[in-house]
């Protein structure tokens, strides 16, 4: 069965994908077995280093709002006009719809 | 001019609605406003029906002398009524019931309070 | 909240037969003049509530189970919506009914006409089932409405 | 029996809901069987509809005539009564529906135990599907209101059910009132239209509209209404609200309900006011709508705690992307690219309905097994509950058009098409695409991953009744990931074909060319 869809300049067969994605993974497991055989897990070699006095470190994790922190920070600006945008208050809500409404009403007038 | 005077009402009432959602804090009063303007869409329906001097669709006892179907007014637009407003009493009875939980829960109806899902 | 006075209460049992009277007759004339299910069952919806603002909530509330008003409102339901699949025969919604000398079957003149109840076949039956479903629905409505805002009166929470 | 199916999809789920106050008296069990009974008919007289239509073409049922085939009686020439009309796209999203509401009801049959009022659960459910169903089927436009008004009515009382939770109410009343006005803007214009015409069937319409001053009012209003109800930005507000707050089998019939919009967004423009209206912004305007619903979608997506309302927001990107393939296809005439883009945006519509309700339905069980669903609190879950986490992996992979799952095939026609109008609308989209995966990555290690928590140590995975539907709805992503040509080949293209074939839904009706 040729499972292939024509996206107009092109095609799409998941099946050729599965293939493709099938061989790679041999091939990344072709490389991993050309690793050094003798390598051994034990010890402190897999474990990150820490520096400071960090207890119980198998149960911190960070959480959640924690995470992507970055991408949150260089964008507060707008995430605080965001913020204001989504009020919660029902009336901005009606608002916004009727404001659609109006806008398109002046475009097709003006 | 007289006879634009509905739909002139119908442009009134939908404008009072719209104040009434977009304006008002009380909950209940913007209950109301979505009713005003369900009136007025309502007017405005009704009002297309309607013909000059015509009297209303109903075959029993009829005015001596009335033409069928010409002295008519059109009954379609009454039934899109009737039906709006069938709809508009359940859209009304279940935000009263909802507005009655709300202030059982919150303990204001003032919509600035009520915004707990927001961001 | 204080008990209403005897004048209402008077006044309310003296005006809510004429209203059921007039209620009902709505919704049986529905296909006649203006009116019908709808409008009938709210007209005798209000006179039950009439009665629940003269004598109070508990009072209603002992005679008319919530619950049973739920079961008058689905047979109301189902009524309408069986006599639309009996028209199956046809399609759905058929006026199987009419014109076929049954009940409810007579065939009206055209044009004005004094009015024969006995016409219109299906939808004086499915106007009763729509004003029965109206009646519970919007009595419910109000029944539910009238008991929260008594429990909020006596300032509980 | 055959020629009845249009008119028993709707009557059954009415059935339904009205004896389930009397059912429920007899006995829960015997309810919770009654439901999942009906739902399966529904199902069926669904799937042999969608049969009869893609055999024999559009079907048409007229309410209470003689013959259901006889639209116009005989001593008129236009059509009077209550028409449903049936062609390839009502049939495809009356797959989209039936695929959701069964799963929904399989789902919400083990999820619901203890609380009151089930009997009227059940009702509003059925309530909302015979709504939805009837949006996608009726040819009608004051039909089309009414059953809109239907849907919305039963989804905010539904959203509303759990009276608990103060935020639900709010969710419920938020869009009651929203979806109302919208539904009374909707019949403003159909006063509009009817004033003008003197029709309400939507074939008549399609044949008689110009391109006089109220019909673009009426379109404008039309307009509005629908992409308010189907969640487009700035109007997008109330989706996350209601989708976040309801329990999850009603959160899966909302999404049905904001899709059948969609459709009757497409069935507007596409059948009903394409060909002789002449809005010349609309198109731009559209496709600008659909980019800012993208992008708000996808990066408020990022700031949420709460897990439902992170997937909601996910939500609303995609619809976002549905929007843009219309507005490809608007502005590009459904020819060329702009067929592809229209192919793109219906099979999005299948795809953005599956992989959602599957996200949901795990953030339900995630729900049941913590009561929790502040991410915040939640972590470690895939040691206790491996099969939620897989399913939800398939999930994110999915809905963040990843191939080989069924997202990223609706996303490249969409992504492609776009590109042949402007390049940097496909980017766009594509960014925001890969956006919502990052993100969905780290809903899925704060959720899944990470230490244990001690406090979820018995959480475990949902029961096998629950776990079935969410199998279901794996097993469709995967499979129309892998095999996408069969979808389109036998879903996707007829719905296509009569969106592109106006003139004959209108001849359907009234006959002639």
């Amino acid at each position: 069965m040729l499972e292939r869809i024509f996206t107009g300049s092109g095609f799409w067969n998941p099946l050729i994908w599965l293939i493709a994605f099938v061989v790679s993974i041999l091939i990344v497991l072709i490389l991993r077995s050309l690793g050094r055989p003798g390598f051994k897990r034990e010890g402190d070699k897999t474990k990150p280093f820490l520096c400071g006095n960090i207890k119980d470190i198998e149960t911190i994790s960070p959480r959640s709002e924690n995470l992507y922190w970055g991408f949150r920070e260089s964008l507060k600006g707008y995430y605080k006009v965001m913020e204001r945008f989504h009020s919660g208050d029902i009336r901005d809500y009606i608002f916004w719809f009727i404001f659609v409404i109006v806008l398109l009403f002046l475009m097709e007038v003006l | 001019m007289i006879q634009n005077l509905p739909y002139i009402a119908v442009a009134l009432l939908i404008i009072i609605g719209l104040y009434a959602t977009i304006f008002k804090k009380n909950l209940i009063k913007i209950i109301m406003g979505i009713t005003i303007l369900e009136s007025g869409v309502n007017l405005f329906l009704i009002t297309l029906g309607y013909r000059k001097g015509a009297v209303a669709p109903i075959y029993t006892n009829l005015p001596e002398g009335t033409k069928v179907p010409q002295s008519l007014t059109f009954p379609v637009p009454q039934a899109l009524t009737l039906t709006s407003i069938v709809i508009g009493v359940a859209v009304l009875a279940l935000m009263l019931a909802i507005a009655v939980q709300i202030y059982r829960k919150y303990r204001t109806l003032d919509v600035t309070k009520i915004r707990r899902l927001r961001g | 909240m204080s008990e209403p006075s005897k004048i209402v209460k008077t006044i309310a049992s003296i005006i809510f037969p004429p209203t059921m009277v007039f209620g009902i007759y709505v919704i049986l004339h529905g296909h006649l003049t203006p009116g019908g299910g709808f409008q009938g069952g709210a007209v005798v919806a209000s006179a039950i509530t009439l009665l629940l603002v003269a004598f109070g909530t508990a009072e209603i509330a002992r005679r008319l189970k919530e619950s049973h008003l739920s079961v008058i409102e689905s047979i109301g339901a189902l009524g309408f919506i069986s006599l639309a699949l009996l028209g199956l025969t046809a399609t759905f919604f058929y006026n199987f009914l009419a014109g076929s000398g049954f009940i409810f079957g007579r065939i009206p003149p055209f044009g004005s006409n004094p009015g024969d109840m006995n016409t219109a076949g299906t939808l004086p039956l499915m106007n009763i089932s729509v004003g029965l479903k109206v009646i519970a629905g919007l009595f419910a409505v109000v029944l539910v409405l009238a008991f929260v805002a008594r429990s909020k009166g006596g300032g509980k929470r | 029996m055959i020629q009845h199916l249009p008119a028993l999809i709707i009557a059954l789920p009415l059935l339904t809901a009205f004896l389930m106050p009397l059912i429920g008296r007899i006995s829960p069990t015997f309810r919770k069987l009654f439901a999942f009974i009906m739902i399966f008919l529904v199902a069926i007289i669904g799937i042999l509809l969608v049969h009869e239509v893609h055999s024999k073409g559009i079907i048409l049922y007229t309410f209470g005539a003689p013959q259901p085939g006889e639209t116009t009686p005989s001593s008129l020439k236009i059509p009077v009564r209550i028409i449903f009309e049936i062609d390839g796209l009502g049939a495809f999203m009356v797959i989209v529906s039936i695929i959701l509401a069964f799963t929904a009801m399989f789902y919400a049959l083990p999820y619901f135990k203890e609380e009151r009022g089930l009997d009227r659960f059940y009702a509003l459910l059925f309530l909302l599907l015979a709504g939805i169903l009837g949006m996608e089927l009726t040819g009608d436009m004051f039909n089309f209101f009414v059953f809109l008004e239907i849907a919305s009515i039963s989804a905010s009382a539904l959203i509303a059910f759990c009276i608990d939770r103060s935020e639900t109410l709010e969710a419920g009343i938020k869009y009651l009132a929203i979806s109302s006005i919208g539904a009374l803007f909707f019949l403003l214009s159909v006063g509009l239209l009817y004033g003008e015409y003197d029709a309400l069937n939507m074939a008549m319409l399609a044949k008689s509209i110009s391109n006089t001053f109220i019909d673009k009012m009426a379109l404008i209003l039309i307009l509005g209404a629908l992409l308010m109800k189907a969640g487009i930005a700035p109007m997008h507000m109330w989706l996350p609200d209601a989708y976040a707050e309801a329990s999850p089998p009603v959160t899966l019939c909302v999404i049905a309900a904001t899709q059948a919009s969609m459709y009757g967004l497409l069935r507007m423009i596409f059948t009903i006011f394409h060909p002789s209206i002449d809005i010349a912004f609309l198109p731009a305007l559209i496709i600008a709508l659909s980019l800012i619903t993208i992008g708000i979608g996808a990066t408020m997506t990022l700031i949420q705690n709460r897990l439902t309302r992170a997937i909601a927001f996910a939500g609303v990107a995609e619809m976002g992307y549905i929007l843009l393939g219309v507005g490809t296809a608007m502005y590009a005439g459904i020819k060329g690219y702009g067929e592809v883009a229209l192919e793109g945006a219906i099979f999005h519509v299948l795809n953005d309905a599956i992989d959602m309700g599957l996200l949901f339905l795990v953030a339900g069980s995630v729900y049941l097994a913590t009561r929790e669903l502040d991410m915040n609190n939640l972590g470690g879950l895939a040691r206790r509950m491996r099969f939620t986490a897989i399913t939800f992996l398939i999930a994110l992979l999915a809905s963040s058009g990843m191939p080989p799952m069924n997202g990223f095939a609706s996303k490249l026609l969409i992504y492609e098409s776009t590109y042949a109008l402007n390049p940097i609308l496909s980017i766009i989209a594509i960014l925001a695409s890969i956006l919502m995966l990052a993100i969905f990555v780290r809903i899925f290690y704060s959720v899944f991953l990470g230490p244990e928590l001690p406090n979820l140590r018995d959480a475990r995975d949902p029961p096998v009744l629950m776990l079935i539907p969410m199998l279901i709805l794996s097993i469709l992503i995967i499979f129309l990931g892998i095999f996408p040509s069969y979808a389109i080949d036998k879903l996707v293209d007829p719905a296509v074909r009569s969106l592109i074939d106006a003139k004959g839904y209108v001849s359907a009706v009234i006959g002639g060319g």
